[in-house]
């Protein structure tokens, strides 16, 4: 299809947002991995998660 | 206000004006900061007659964010915030009168400095008085928001820069129209008055939401 | 009430993992959707050309920009007011997204600008407002940062917020009031009922769309959130552990 | 026939029950973490409790938990026998490790400006009354530095200047983490002196300590690590 004169302005809007978009993406992604994996090291340390008491220790 | 405050209010003054002369610091960054700016925009005398309310204003709120950082900080890293908060005053008015005591000690005389400072950027005399009025009235406010800023960064060791990100865009509105009441009183679009009580009344409000909201941090910040 | 059952993280995380996927379909059929309808269903605007494609992600961004604040400012009171654990965590996670969705806004409008009225930036009363909630997200981000304890910053940053949604209408209204004063108004203004549906539809599609993304984004950023202060938990747990209460001189500062 | 004496009959009315003060199930988290939970005690008038137990431990966060400094995650604290709504924190002084001196104001202008800033606790079950600060400074051996600035005091000077706070305004609870520390003996032996003065007159002490403190009517509060949460173990009388 043809975007007319201001194409690139059409282009590099949708560009950037597509851009921004996948950094949150990346963002939530890459965070989760390393929760996750300091979760990981953790339990193997032998730390348990909930408390001896019952109740959960996050956040209060 | 009962004695307490006068105490409170007479201790805070004397100490600013102790300890390193926090009025005199404060005013010589005002004078550095109109000073740069011809170097900045060029010597030209009518742009500067033009653009003199905004740097006089621009100067005093940056002049006033700079002395705002140790508003709390002082009195909670040697213990005393955690007695103010344990006194059985009101922590609102407490926080209103160190406020005061601080604007008396920084802000007044900034806004006595303006019309000196005024003569450099060739303000015409209306202009050096009507600056001075709205200076007067509306660095109340920038204290009182700024208070917020302090209080919300009190625990934090290097907080300045901080509390300026967090207060300038709530003090943009106060900047806005002290500066058009300011140039309505020079080359008049709209009348000076209107500008002028939109002013008083950001100040009004801010001396109920800055106290407000900085004693609910400061309460925060003592756990 | 419904709120208050989630208020467990744990059963907030199975919520999140139940949801998240039919969620994630959704946005991306509405992103489908909106993004053939803006290209191949909406014509060209007469005056504007194709740029007015812009226009189907400027708009949900802002509109965006101001519901994200929102979510903050409501999050803020349940932090404050009625103590909702959960609240300050859905408050810090939706200021990045927020932030992020006012830069698209931002740089959109600047890139419709353009074309249309010659400038990437004019000191408009709404893209000055604009620039000053992306500081405020900013603000309230690095606040966030720079305080240790989670709990403490949060109850920090929800003063903020609240004292920034009183403060937004303020803002509007001086930025207004001040444009008005320097510069009459020249500005095309794209608003009011005289949209056409043709444009309309595919608009309303890419704002659900965006509107999905958003609590997509949102809840994954809450679930990472409550397993980081797990983590949190854990180690000063695993610290404490470590430390026979009574050969240690360290463990509690005195402040 | 006499006269009846009415002008003391609201004085019988208002005859108050003895001051006490009652915490029950006391439960505080600190960054995430249960520092205790569950911590009850009750404190009658005229006593001191001893909070012993290991660094890290908890002691100093009791204290300004009672201070009302931080935040209960859970249980409840008063005062019994004094006006209702009044929260215990405003009954009490804090004597913690920082001393609240301005270095730039007088000792005497220090103290007078606390006198008239800490709101006083005048009830009827406690007898201690407001000393005036320059016979305070007296009474702390450190009336020659009353127009001294405060920062030519030494260490334990200025915790002596810090003392004398809790002698210009009468409050029935004082809360002192440490009370000794850079105090040499014979101020120790005075500060002893003050505190047992204070008990004498009704008040009540909590405080946590390393040393032995020779107090009249004590009681010991020791907390201890229950591994891995920490709670209140024993109470004993000493």
């Amino acid at each position: 299809m043809d975007l007319g004169p201001h194409a690139g302005f059409i282009i590099a809007s949708y560009g950037l947002c597509l851009a921004t978009v996948i950094g949150l993406i990346a963002w939530v992604h890459i965070d989760k991995a390393n929760q996750e994996k300091a979760l990981k090291e953790l339990a193997a340390q032998g730390i348990s998660r909930a408390r001896p008491d019952g109740k959960d220790a996050t956040p209060s | 206000m009962s004695s307490w405050g006068v105490a409170l209010f007479n201790r805070d003054l004397r100490l600013s004006v102790r300890i390193g002369g926090s009025a005199l610091v404060g005013v010589l960054f005002f004078l550095a900061v109109v000073t740069v700016i011809p170097f900045g925009v060029g010597p030209d005398l009518n742009l500067l007659a033009r653009i003199g309310p905004a740097i006089l204003w621009i100067g005093a709120l940056l002049a006033t964010l700079l002395g705002l950082d140790r508003l709390f900080q002082a009195d909670r890293e040697d213990g005393t915030l955690d007695l103010m908060l344990m006194a059985g005053r009101p922590l609102e008015l407490v926080v209103l009168i160190k406020c005061l005591a601080h604007w008396v000690a920084t802000g007044l005389p900034l806004v006595v400095a303006a019309p000196l400072l005024g003569i450099f950027l060739n303000l015409d005399p209306v202009a050096m008085g009507a600056v001075t009025l709205t200076l007067l009235v509306g660095t109340p406010a920038l204290t009182l928001i700024g208070a917020i800023g302090a209080a919300l960064t009190v625990s934090l060791r290097r907080g300045g820069l901080l509390l300026a990100v967090l207060v300038i865009p709530l003090a943009i509105p106060v900047l806005i129209f002290g500066v058009s009441a300011a140039d309505a009183a020079i080359h008049d679009p709209v009348p000076f008055l209107t500008p002028f009580l939109i002013l008083t009344a950001l100040s009004l409000i801010a001396a109920v939401v800055g106290p407000v909201a900085a004693a609910m941090a400061l309460r925060f910040s003592a756990d | 009430m419904a709120i208050w059952d989630y208020a467990n993280p744990t059963r907030f995380l199975r919520l999140v993992q139940i949801v998240l996927p039919w969620l994630t379909g959704l946005c991306v059929l509405a992103f489908a959707a909106g993004l053939y309808m803006s290209f191949f269903v909406a014509p060209d605007d007469y005056q504007q050309g194709d740029t007015v494609r812009i226009m189907y992600i400027h708009v949900p961004a802002a509109w965006l920009s101001m519901m994200c604040y929102s979510i903050m400012a409501v999050s803020s009171l349940g932090t404050l007011v009625w103590k909702h654990p959960l609240a300050d965590v859905s408050a810090k996670c939706a200021a990045p997204i927020g932030a992020a969705f006012t830069f698209m806004a931002l740089v959109t409008g600047s890139l419709w600008g353009k074309p249309m009225w010659g400038t990437y930036w004019v000191w408009d009363a709404r893209l000055t407002s604009v620039l000053v909630l992306l500081i405020m997200y900013l603000g309230l981000m690095t606040l966030w940062r720079t305080m240790e304890d989670p709990i403490k910053a949060g109850k920090a940053a929800a003063i903020l917020t609240l004292v920034g949604a009183l403060n937004l209408p303020v803002i509007k209204f001086s930025v207004d009031w001040w444009n008005t004063l320097h510069q009459p108004a020249s500005v095309i203004r794209m608003d009011g009922p005289t949209i056409h549906p043709d444009i309309l539809w595919p608009l309303l599609v890419m704002a659900v769309a965006f509107t999905l993304l958003f609590f997509v984004l949102h809840l994954m950023a809450m679930r990472n959130e409550i397993l980081r202060r797990r983590v949190r938990a854990m180690r000063l747990r695993a610290a404490s552990a470590a430390q026979p209460g009574t050969a240690a001189a360290t463990a509690q500062p005195a402040e | 026939m006499t006269e009846l004496p009415t002008n003391k009959a609201p004085s019988i009315i208002r005859r108050s029950s003895p001051l006490k003060l009652i915490a029950e199930n006391l439960t505080i988290d600190r960054g995430g973490r249960r520092v205790f939970q569950d911590l009850s005690f009750t404190l009658e008038s005229g006593t001191a409790l001893v909070v012993t137990g290991a660094n890290g431990i908890g002691k100093s966060s009791l204290l300004r938990t009672l201070a009302g400094l931080v935040s209960l995650a859970g249980g409840a604290m008063h005062v019994e026998g004094g006006e209702d709504d009044r929260p215990l924190a405003e009954y009490a002084h804090y004597f913690g490790h920082q001393n609240a001196v301005k270095p730039a104001l007088t000792a005497l202008e220090n103290l007078v400006f606390w006198q008239s800033f800490i709101a006083s606790v005048r009830i009827d079950a406690f007898a201690g009354a407001a000393v005036p600060p320059e016979e305070a400074l007296a009474t702390l051996g450190i009336g020659h530095t009353a127009q001294l600035p405060a920062g030519y005091l030494s260490a334990g000077q200025t915790r002596r200047l810090a003392l004398a706070r809790l002698l210009v305004t009468p409050r029935p609870v004082w809360l002192m983490d440490e009370p000794t520390s850079a105090l040499d003996t014979a101020s120790e032996a005075q500060l002893l002196g003050l505190m047992n003065d204070h008990l004498g007159s009704g008040g009540m002490i909590v405080t946590a300590t390393h040393t032995e403190l020779a107090l009249s009517n004590t009681r010991v509060l020791h907390l201890r690590a229950a591994e891995p949460v920490r709670t209140l173990t024993e109470e004993l009388d000493a």
